[in-house]
């Protein structure tokens, strides 16, 4: 509403927010808009960072609010509504608190194995439990690593809080069965896995789009993943962006989010990011397709619910697996 | 051309120089004489402007130095422990304050101060590479060739050994007549002292005790402290009635009030074979002869003696009475 | 002398920067935090976790202290009073650590002794690799500041105390340690710090089980948000170190031994007869625990890929620039070192000459709270910044906050590496400069300034390498522009692919390689016989 | 009682103590006199166990020290600047060596011991407290409390007051005498060493340039380096022709071949008035005579006078023949 434009657009995201440059070249070169990329740690720090300044924002744009993280984010009045044009059929499927954010991306945190030490991977959840996979899973802490979290919500969703079996007698059984937590997704990939750590464990809890990495980034090259995923007890978490409340790059920070729907950058988040884009137009890459599907049944949870129970339910964790 | 006057100079809590006076004319070298933490370097650094002053004055031909900052004074001061730059090679130190000055041709002064005090071609040496003797020398160099107006020594050669020291010290009276710059000489040695002063200050816990030639000072010390400072050791105590002081079997004619009096017996003056009996407390070999410490009134005095004496036996000495001072 | 004047005007730029860029940022967060529900104070102090953190904190820090010191101590001494074939490029390697990126550390440490590490034992997760981490980071503290004074004590005291009688351990306990006395309390006291607050290390290798009250911090502020119970974490943490310090100075008041001391050289010899074994073990120790975890990152550098080679290099090259930009990332972390270099000279190096002119107590509190940055919450800082620094000039999301946030680690480092060389230069030769024509101004730049040179590039390069490897404090400001060297590694360490791993070592070991060589530089430019760091 | 023979020390590159022989007997005292870095400390060190011996011997009692570590040979050393803990005050200073032992009444012999270096009542104060001549004081009593079996000074007196010195020189020889511990004090002032030392050994250069009583080496010091130490100024070179060596007015007879030889002209030889015809260098005050350098055969020697001489005035003087020694 004919606010003054300024040619910098400020873009407050987390640390694994990456993007080609020559995207952002092209985003400028036709708007005439400057991209500054402001980075603070992982994404719970950054939306921290962005609460600590809401409504006297340090950037224009927010990326990288996560499904476990958006209540928090809307509670704290964080986002002005924008809703693109760019995307205006797709993002219907996405929660979008009611217009204040833009969903980008998603990713499956799920259960990868190592298909040369498993040629019988385990199909579903309550598989883990069995005495055949006993001392076969390491999962990051939940208490500190975002996948950790997510695959905990994925067991709360499957298992629930009450009836006969619940999540945490689900998590008791997994304790019986000598489950690892480690650190964080590093620790566990790259230490406790057989196939890509140093670690004896094959199945550990990572991302659907882990084994097209293993090929993309393999060396010496290989056509084949020796991962692949577990398509049960996979968890959605889409990243959202939102226009701050209080920029003063109103405009500015709009396009950038239509940008980011577009296909072009859409098409650029599986390689870069790892994540899969929420546009239906953008093409996957073939080691994508190869190596991966999109799960079709992934567990989710409403933002909302995340943000009432997390903190009891990583006690509640604490009590069943650590004590 | 320097006049002192009434120069007191305070550490915090220490009174490091207490009124003390001093003059110093052209072409003398003044040494001053005390022991360690008798402000001796106090009052070379007020001089120089290196300590603010508590009171007093001080005057350089007749012109008040008070308001002058050092870097201003062109008063050369070499320092007790040389303090050359040990980042500067011998030649920078050297022409270290013909730069200041901006002197003209600095190579040249710089070569001929360094032969002056016989260190030519050494003007790339690292401060560190010299012995305690070269250091000395280029601290002196580094004052002289700025040509000031005044040169203040202190302990020039303390730190050095005692067959160098007496060599440097002959050389540097030399050095100090041919340049012609009047000079004031810290040391606590009296030897040093007579050597190098025409003059000699003794200072006492910051106060001037005397000053006169060495003979003066030598024979006529003054005080109990001085004498004992000038290295004096026959120091007795007499009785004094109608004029004449007695001491054991001497006696000799004073200027002072009956009653106790103290005595300077100098060295010398007492002779083995006499009519005073004492008793030998120790005796030590000096080259040539023996130097025999007898007991003697409430002191005792040291007799010079061929053979050395056993202690606890009795010789007989003789005191000459022009040998003996009266001390307050 | 500097007058009381000048020396306000020296220490401004120090105080300036300590109470814009860390007393105000930091005291903004906290009181944001517990404004916000200040009901749940007494709440969260009574939580049984925070008294257990707390307890865990507290012990553990002892714990990595004394095993610092008991490793520390002996190297110390081997490296103060001997000379031994390659003591400089051994003094190197054992330096290295300290500069190294806690990440890179726990990577190092997990690929050693975590599952499946090359040790073959698994300590992930327990106490005991904490310890260890803590020990290797820290053991160039103990050495370098311990071993700085004890290569000036003179041995003369240890040898009357032999010809009195003493054995070698009771010279030891009853002379040679009251006189260190003051050395090992300043390194027990940073290395003390540096394991209260350490976060990357315990997140990494305490997990699941053991957190300090940094770890719980973020998890706070990161997972939870639950700001209130951050912000009186990082009180606790505040006061506790802030309560430390003030013990500590006054210990050094009343522990301060007027002693002579002799330059370094003066007191180093050769080791002879059963010596030989002494420095043997104790320098072999040191290097040991120095050289395994690098070793460890050298060789996963060099069997990336399978076999030998040099795969990873290609790897490092390789990296998908949008992904991780390798060469800016180098760029940027080369660009903010420097500016931290640059604000050392501007502001570490005038408090230095304060404090090295003040023989004052006051010369001592300075010093004393210039640790205060170093035994802070860094994540707490980085919502300080966000909160406190919007007016009277947005500098919320300013690429300064980085370096500036380097400088204040670096500043205790330079200030106790320079403060012992400005002292040595002693008034009398300013005087000697004074009486030779020279004023205030000539002889500041033509006897101080090249003086201290030396020392002073010295110290710029500690804070070189300080910045250069610093991570914690660096990942949770919000910062423009891209990523440096050690947020580049923990972006490819977070990322799946193998060449992203061979990638993260790769950079880790040219991280490793920077940093060794300005050590090396740092060592050449030691001022022979003085330096505390 | 203790011998030292043939011992060598190296430090490094350095030879500190090159082959010397020692010996001390009984109740005696040596002392060790030679320049700085002549290498008085080392053998000091190398005697107390400190330094490893390159090659050589030690035995005390006939006992060899070699494999005997330091802290059980029961040797008393006091280090040249004193070396007190400064983390200890004076009676824990004093009472160090006897809890070494696990002597059972510590207090009472740290009382006697300062008591006896007149000190008592001190035991409280700190270390930084003390002046020069307590600290030296303190550090004798420290090394006396145990009771070694030999004591071993290094320059003891080194940095005190010349008057102070005197003294303290005085109170040491009686304080050695009496506890009857034989010792080795090391100095480098010649009055020092003839006044403590039963006998004087001379090192120049990590050697041992003679041993002899204080008259032994004043008279004869025997090379141009001992000497000079010694303090000794005239020395002359002169032309040996049949057995009598010329230069100037003076012939002397020596045993030594034709050719040059070097001639030590003791103080005191020469004297005013004589055959020999000589040039005035300087002149200077020694109290109570003048001492006045003139230019002799390539040298110079010193001669006492009454009164000053000017300098390049001619003085003609006599030198008496036995006062006149041969160097090499
Ligand atoms: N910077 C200072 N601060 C405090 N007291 C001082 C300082 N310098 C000297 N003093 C004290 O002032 C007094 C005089 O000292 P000064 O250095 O002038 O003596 P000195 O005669 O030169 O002694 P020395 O022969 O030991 O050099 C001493 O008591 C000394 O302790
Ligand atoms: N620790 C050491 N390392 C190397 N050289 C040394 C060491 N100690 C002494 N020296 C050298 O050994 C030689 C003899 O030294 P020593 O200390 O025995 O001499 P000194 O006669 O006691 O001298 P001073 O009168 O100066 O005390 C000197 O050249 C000295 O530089
Ligand atoms: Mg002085
Ligand atoms: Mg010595």
């Amino acid at each position: 509403a004919g606010e003054s434009e300024s040619a910098t657009v400020r873009l407050l995201t987390h640390d694994f927010f990456a993007v080609p440059d020559e995207l952002l070249a092209e985003f400028t070169a036709d708007t005439g808009i400057e991209v500054e990329i402001i980075r603070g740690g992982d994404a719970g720090i950054v939306v921290n960072q962005a609460i600590l300044a809401a409504g006297n924002p340090v950037a224009d744009v927010l990326f990288g609010v996560d499904t476990t993280l958006l209540s928090r984010a809307i509670d704290a009045d964080l986002f002005e509504p924008y809703r693109s044009g760019a995307g205006a059929r797709f993002i219907d499927q996405y929660d979008t608190a009611e217009g204040l954010v833009t969903p980008i991306d998603f990713g499956d945190v799920c259960l990868n194995y190592d298909t040369a030490l498993l040629p019988n991977p385990p199909t579903s959840l309550e598989d883990l439990t069995a005495a055949q996979y006993r001392g076969m899973l390491v999962v990051p802490d939940p208490t500190i690593s975002s996948p950790g979290l997510a695959f905990l919500l994925a067991t709360i969703d499957r298992f629930g809080e009450d009836g006969p079996y619940t999540w945490r007698d689900y998590w008791a059984d997994l304790r019986a069965n000598d489950v690892q937590i480690v650190a964080d997704w590093g620790a566990a990939y790259y230490g406790s896995f057989s196939a890509t750590g140093t670690g004896s464990r094959p199945i550990v809890v990572s991302y659907a789009s882990s084994p097209p990495a293993e090929v993309l980034f393999s060396d010496p090259p290989i056509d084949e993943a020796t991962t692949a995923v577990i398509e049960d007890g996979c968890f959605r978490q889409v990243e959202y962006a939102g226009v701050l409340r209080g920029t003063p790059n109103r405009e500015p920070a709009r396009r950038l989010i239509d940008f980011m729907l577009g296909v072009e950058f859409q098409e650029s988040v599986p390689t870069s990011m790892f994540v899969f884009p929420v546009n239906p137009a953008a093409t996957l890459p073939d080691v994508f397709l190869d190596n991966t599907s999109v799960p079709s049944d992934p567990a989710s949870l409403a933002p909302q619910v995340i943000e009432r129970n997390r903190e009891r339910w990583l006690t509640e964790w604490i009590d069943t697996v650590l004590r | 051309m320097l006049r002192v006057t009434d120069l007191t100079v305070r550490y915090g809590d220490v009174l490091a120089t207490d009124r003390a006076d001093l003059t110093l004319e052209r072409d003398e070298t003044l040494a001053l004489l005390g022991r360690s933490g008798s402000g001796k370097t106090t009052v070379l650094r007020a001089i120089a402007g290196l300590v603010p002053m508590v009171s007093g004055s001080i005057t350089l031909d007749g012109a008040d130095l008070g308001p002058i900052p050092a870097h201003e004074r062109s008063i050369g001061l070499v320092f007790q422990d040389f303090a050359l730059f040990p980042h500067l090679d011998v030649g920078a130190n050297v022409a270290y304050g013909l730069r200041m000055q901006g002197a003209a041709d600095v190579e040249n002064r710089v070569e001929e101060v360094l032969a002056m005090v016989g260190l030519d071609g050494l003007q790339r040496r690292r401060i560190d590479q010299l012995s305690g003797g070269q250091a000395q020398r280029v601290a002196l160099a580094r004052t002289l060739a700025p040509r000031p107006r005044l040169l203040l020594l202190d302990e020039p050669l303390g730190s050095l050994d005692p067959d160098l020291r007496r060599t440097l010290a002959g050389e540097l009276k030399v050095m100090l007549d041919r340049t012609g710059v009047p000079a004031i000489v810290v040391t606590h040695d009296t030897e040093e002292a007579f050597a190098l002063g025409d003059r000699v200050t003794v200072l006492v816990d910051g106060r001037v005790a005397t000053t006169g030639t060495p003979a003066q000072i030598w024979s006529e010390p003054g005080t109990v402290e001085v004498a004992r400072i000038v290295g004096h050791s026959g120091i007795v105590t007499a009785t004094v009635a109608g004029g004449i002081a007695t001491v054991a079997g001497l006696a000799t004619s004073v200027e002072a009030p009956d009653g106790a009096v103290t005595l300077l017996i100098r060295p010398g003056a007492a002779t083995i074979g006499g009519p005073i009996p004492t008793t030998v407390i120790s005796s030590r070999y000096r080259g040539p002869d023996w130097v025999t410490t007898v007991a003697l009134g409430g002191g005792s005095i040291e007799v010079s003696s061929p053979e050395p004496k056993v202690t606890g036996n009795k010789v007989d000495i003789a005191i000459d009475p022009s040998g003996v001072a009266l001390l307050s | 002398m500097t007058t009381r004047r000048a020396s306000m005007l020296l220490a401004l730029p120090a105080a300036v920067l300590g109470i814009a860029f860390f007393a105000w940022p930091m005291a903004s967060i906290i009181a944001t935090g517990i404004g916000a529900d200040p009901g749940r104070v007494v709440d969260i102090l009574g939580r049984g976790t925070t008294l257990s953190t707390v307890w865990f904190t507290l012990w553990q820090a002892a714990a990595s202290t004394a095993l610092t010191l008991l490793v520390g101590i002996p190297a110390a001494y081997a490296f103060a009073r001997f000379r031994f074939p390659g003591r400089r490029l051994a003094r190197i390697v054992v330096t290295i650590p300290f500069v190294l990126p806690t990440v890179v550390v726990a990577i190092a440490f997990l690929a050693l002794m975590g599952p499946g590490g090359a040790l073959g034992f698994d300590l992930a997760g327990t106490v005991w690799a904490i310890l260890g981490a803590h020990v290797f980071f820290n053991l160039a503290v103990v050495i370098r500041t311990v071993g700085s004074l004890w290569s000036h004590l003179d041995p003369r005291l240890e040898e009357a105390a032999a010809s009195l009688g003493a054995t070698p351990w009771t010279v030891f306990r009853t002379i040679t340690l009251p006189l260190l006395r003051p050395a090992i309390a300043a390194a027990a006291a940073i290395v003390f710090l540096f394991s209260f607050t350490s976060f990357g290390v315990v997140l990494l290798l305490g997990a699941p089980r053991l957190a300090t009250i940094e770890v719980e911090i973020y998890r706070s502020a990161a997972l939870v948000f639950d700001l209130p119970a951050a912000a009186i974490l990082a009180l606790i943490q505040v006061v506790g170190v802030t309560a430390g310090l003030l013990v500590y100075a006054r210990y050094q008041e009343r522990s301060g031994i007027g002693q002579h001391l002799l330059p370094a050289a003066a007191t180093a010899r050769r080791p002879v007869g059963r010596q030989r074994w002494l420095v043997g073990a104790a320098v072999g120790t040191a290097l040991t625990i120095a050289l395994v975890p690098i070793g460890m990152i050298m060789w996963r550098v060099l069997t990336a890929g399978g076999g030998l080679g040099l795969g990873s290099l290609r790897a490092l090259g390789a990296v998908d620039p949008s992904v991780v930009d390798v060469p800016a990332a180098i760029g940027n972390s080369l660009r903010f070192a420097a500016v931290a270099c640059a604000l050392t000279v501007m502001v570490a190096l005038p408090a230095a000459v304060v404090i090295a002119s003040r023989r004052s107590p006051m010369g001592r509190w300075i010093d004393t709270l210039l640790m205060l940055p170093i035994g802070s919450s860094a994540v707490t800082l980085g919502f300080g910044f966000v909160v406190g620094l919007d007016a009277p000039v947005d500098l919320r999301a300013w690429w300064g906050l980085v370096p500036i946030a380097h400088t204040l680690i670096a500043m205790p480092f330079v200030v106790r590496s320079t403060v012992p060389v400005i002292r040595s230069i002693g008034p009398r030769v300013r005087e000697a400069a004074a009486v030779l024509g020279a004023g205030p101004g000539r002889v500041w730049r033509t006897i101080d300034f090249p003086m201290l040179t030396p020392a002073a590039a010295g110290a710029t390069a500690l804070a070189f390498v300080i910045s250069l490897g610093e991570f914690g404090a660096t990942l949770f400001v919000a910062r423009p522009g891209g990523k440096t060297m050690t947020l580049a590694i923990f972006g490819l360490f977070g990322r799946p692919g193998a060449t992203n791993l061979s990638a993260a070592f790769a950079l880790s070991l040219l991280l490793v390689v920077i940093t060794g060589a300005v050590v090396a530089l740092l060592e050449r430019m030691r001022v022979p016989g003085v330096g505390n760091f």
